[in-house]
């Protein structure tokens, strides 16, 4: 077992994506594949898994407690840093990137990578779509909102209704679970479940496959070490769309 | 290298696979994550230790890894009765629930809701980062002593674990034998923290938390070995064991079988690989091989 | 990384060329070799514990390496009244003569044929495999006091050296307090084993040794954190210090001064080695870090 | 720092080389450079430092309790080895080597590597002069007794005086040690210290450079793991000759 003490970075620059949404951006690179996470420990608080959104970023949703304390940190503020863990995901060929919400971040990088060769995005609303001038550089870009202010009037999935997946080598999904299970059943429809490729959040304490906090049924899949991403055909017989379990362990409904 | 000869064993009460368990609080929180280790081929699992209410546990950072070991301050997160439900998916199988409590009463509460589904217990009076539970009891003899009561009346096998951090350790071993276990394990972690030099603050979120892996490997055997010499029901070692030949020490200090924990980590296949490289059709007697190392 | 300003630093009535001093027992037994150490860069050096009667040691093997540290039962073979003579040649150097006794006189009396060229004393109340001597009396807390009034009425700066063996070492800690110690040294070797599974015997030639290195680090760093909160005199860390991120952490936790051991088998050079990654012309005041991880 | 537990050797034959000296022949190889040591532990006995005479043997003089113990076992029976240890000599060119009585036993697999030309062997009589027939196959040979009983009556130093020792890149020498320090009193009058190097005998415990007890003056060097091999230049103004240390650290005049 080798030593992996969490490193230390500071944050170098702060961008508002949204009201609810930042991408802090920190004084190291950290090497990784794009879908790979890491712990992000802010410092007498807890510690969060994030996924890297750049070498040297994460981009954060505001939600509870841990959030709201990166939210109140400023350039110059110090946080650790533990990993990167996790898989990511493995594209060769033609890739269609499917991400809703703050979903997006895993995803960039792989578009930013040049990875991606169609995006589907989407968001509540027009300010919730972020990335997207970004992706709009290296990918076609299609966006859908729930209110309609921007792209699409309606789900990212309805997009996804427009184009054959079967085109695709991968469908790389991250976004919120309801909406990563109905892109599951497109798949499934197409009869192509191992094509798609979903980033899976669950609740994570150790990030190195030990604490079995993550753990899926009914595989005991750990999301953390054998994930975050997984390919549809092993998520489709599973737990996944249906509940997840809180710090406790306990089962919550989706 | 030392072989054994496969096949099932009976330890402390219970009727294992093999001589290998998985350690308590190891992905022991779900059922599906024990069935999946079980598969693996594991002889016997221990599951995470479930307390009398939930508790999401402490405020991370839990885990980091070190030098040669792991340093964790989970906290005992646990789901509490509510895992009976996990259980189901097991049922029937060498299952040991590890329990734990603040005092012989509760201990007594939750091996209860666990007493149809459980092939046996274990009790975590050893934990040493977690306020008024673990090692806060299991450092002092007739709390262990009383514990052990509460639950071996029961009927059920069950095992102690204890920790190393006390003067004594053959002492508290004693006091669960008087208590009716029917095995002690040994160890858990050690008491132990590390500091961010970079944060300038202890990592973990508890700032104290408990050292496991190979670091605590000449700390278990040594523990097990003192053990055998004060007790005389079967010892379980458990400390930093990750390979085939780790498992023949342990057993040569007085162990009758062994968990591994951290090890999973680096291999969830572990099980599978020490079994392999442990067993053999022309092994010897695993009975001629325990305690073999006192004079 | 945190770096330091470099000089001389007093600590515990000793005056230091810097903040890293040889740890007892690890080439300490010649003046020659000392003398070698304190060349190398050391701040100051322990001597091997010397007793009150010349002693073999242990029979062998005396030492082994494990996992990520060193287990050795020496047995604690010194030369007794005989080493005032190696102590001739780094008369004057900063030089800390580690004694032991199996009692409060015993202790006095060592204590006393080196008052005239000793900088200062460090009590081995914490060595774990040597019957009747070290940890024997350093586990209760009685005895430290009394061992450590014993020496410090001599008017010289008294060290006591504590063992992690024990069920809390605050206590032993506070003990050595009220007994006059100047400083606190934390901590000694945690007690081990390991077995022969070749041989189906336990290797070292006493059974029991202690465990050091890199794997007993973060056992270390909790205990000085531990003393730190208990105690107000200053503490001086030791085990598993390897580089000079170690020596930070240590301080950190509370440790003015630190010894090292084990490291030296690696690199024997390890003193200038640190000591060039630890100290910089515009490194900062190492006042300000002493305990700075504490809430 | 790596795990290096004592391994388990099975004796496999033993040759009884003399009276007191016998080698013992095990059933592993322990890969190792001439002059490196073993630790050797006789189970419940002691372990005790020993030259590998080869790969797979050491070579043992009965002089108190761990070798006697040693000569008491028989073939089967196991020893554990910890090491090898120490530098070992290092030789290109023209190489003399001079060995006195069990000082031989690090020369041998020197001599049988084809590493030395000529070979002063010295012994108190003829049946305590080890390996000479084995020697004499790879170097040029030439023997001393103290009684007469072979080759040169007399100290094996007297042959060194019918040598130039300025003829050879490197002088390796082990053998009692009022022997070598003759040995080094030669080269210091012929200005070559350097090209001799001296195997030292010193109490050791631990063998790996971390417990003192090996510790000479006036440079503090360590015998197990600075040597045991020395140049002479590093042994002039030593204790080498004078004196050493017992288990406890006290001096004994030699
Ligand atoms: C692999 C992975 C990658 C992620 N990447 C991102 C990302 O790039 N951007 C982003 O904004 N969010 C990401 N998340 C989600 C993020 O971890 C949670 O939003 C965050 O932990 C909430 O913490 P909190 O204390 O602010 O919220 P809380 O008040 O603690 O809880 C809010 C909700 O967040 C979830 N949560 C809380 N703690 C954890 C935890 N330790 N592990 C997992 N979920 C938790 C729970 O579902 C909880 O209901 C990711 C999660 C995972 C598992
Ligand atoms: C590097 C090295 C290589 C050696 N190679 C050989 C060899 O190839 N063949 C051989 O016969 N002998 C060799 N010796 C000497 C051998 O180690 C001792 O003869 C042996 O240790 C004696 O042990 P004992 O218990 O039988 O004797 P004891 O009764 O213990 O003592 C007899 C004498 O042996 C010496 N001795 C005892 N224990 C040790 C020890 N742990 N370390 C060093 N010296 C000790 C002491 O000088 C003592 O006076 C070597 C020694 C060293 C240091
Ligand atoms: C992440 C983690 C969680 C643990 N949780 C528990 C627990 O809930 N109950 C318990 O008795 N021991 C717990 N332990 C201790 C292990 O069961 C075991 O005693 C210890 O890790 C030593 O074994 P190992 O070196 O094989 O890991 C935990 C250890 C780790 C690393
Ligand atoms: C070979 C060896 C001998 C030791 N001898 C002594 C001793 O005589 N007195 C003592 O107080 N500690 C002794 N120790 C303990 C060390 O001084 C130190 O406390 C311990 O090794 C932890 O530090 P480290 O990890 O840097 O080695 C010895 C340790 C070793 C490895
Ligand atoms: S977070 Fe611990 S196993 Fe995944
Ligand atoms: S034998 Fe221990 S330092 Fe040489």
């Amino acid at each position: 077992m080798r030593e992996q003490m969490p490193i230390g970075v500071t944050i170098t620059r702060i961008t508002e994506e949204s009201p609810s949404i930042r991408t802090f951006t920190f004084d190291q690179e950290i090497p990784f594949n794009p879908g790979q996470f890491v712990m992000v420990w802010v410092p007498g608080v807890d510690e969060i898994p994030m996924a890297l959104s750049a070498t040297d970023a994460i981009t954060v949703q505001k939600v509870g407690d841990a959030t709201a304390a990166l939210f109140s940190l400023g350039v110059g503020d110090q946080i650790g840093i533990r990993g990167p863990f996790g898989n990511g995901f493995a594209v060769t060929g033609r890739t269609l990137a499917v991400g809703g919400g703050i979903g997006v971040s895993p995803l960039h990088p792989l578009a930013t990578a040049g990875l991606v060769d169609v995006f589907l995005l989407g968001a509540r609303s027009a300010e919730d779509l972020i990335f997207a001038d970004r992706l709009a550089e290296t990918t076609t870009l299609f966006t859908a909102t729930d209110d309609g202010s921007a792209g699409h009037h309606g789900f990212v999935t309805d997009l996804l209704g427009r184009i054959d997946p079967i085109d695709f080598d991968h469908i790389c999904v991250c976004g919120p679970e309801v909406m990563m299970r109905a892109v599951l059943g497109i798949l499934e429809r197409h009869g192509c479940t191992d094509r798609g490729q979903f980033s899976l959040h669950r609740y994570m304490k150790c990030g190195i496959g030990i604490c079995g906090s993550c753990c899926t049924d009914p595989g005991g899949l750990r999301v953390c070490r054998d994930g975050p991403v997984f390919t549809g055909d092993r998520l489709i017989a599973s737990e996944f769309g249906h509940y997840t379990r809180d710090a406790s362990g306990q089962r919550k409904n989706l | 290298m030392v072989t054994l000869k496969p096949g099932p064993i009976n330890v402390g009460g219970l009727r294992l696979n093999n001589h290998l368990l998985l350690a308590a609080g190891i992905l022991g929180t779900t059922g599906a994550s024990l069935a999946r280790i079980l598969a693996s081929g594991a002889g016997g699992v221990v599951t995470k230790s479930i307390g009398p209410e939930p508790k999401a546990g402490h405020h991370g950072p839990c885990v980091v890894t070190v030098d040669g070991g792991v340093l964790n301050a989970m906290g005992l997160p646990n789901p509490s009765s509510g895992f009976t439900r996990e259980l189901e998916a097991i049922r029937g199988q060498p299952v040991v629930v590890s329990i734990f409590g603040g005092n012989p009463e509760e201990f007594a509460t939750v091996a209860g809701w666990f007493a149809g589904n459980a092939a046996g217990f274990e009790l975590n009076v050893s934990c040493p980062h977690a306020a008024g539970y673990g090692a806060a009891l299991g450092s002092d003899p007739a709390i262990v002593e009383a514990c052990t009561r509460a639950v071996s009346r029961l009927g059920l096998p069950t095992w102690v674990k204890l920790t190393p951090n006390v003067t004594d350790i053959a002492e508290c071993g004693r006091a669960a034998q008087r208590g009716g276990a029917t095995a002690i394990v040994a160890i858990n972690t050690l008491k132990a923290m590390r500091i961010s030099t970079a944060l300038r603050r202890p990592v973990l979120g508890n700032t104290f938390g408990g050292l496991s892996g190979p670091a605590v490997f000449p700390v278990a055997v040594r523990s097990v070995y003192d053990l055998y010499e004060a007790c005389s029901i079967p010892i379980v070692g458990c400390g930093g064991i990750t390979t085939a030949d780790n498992v023949v020490e342990m057993m040569m200090a007085g162990a009758s079988a062994v968990e591994i924990g951290s090890a999973v980590m680096d291999d969830i296949g572990i099980f599978a690989t020490i079994a392999g490289d442990l067993y053999a059709p022309d092994g010897e007697d695993p009975a001629g091989i325990v305690g073999c190392a006192h004079a």
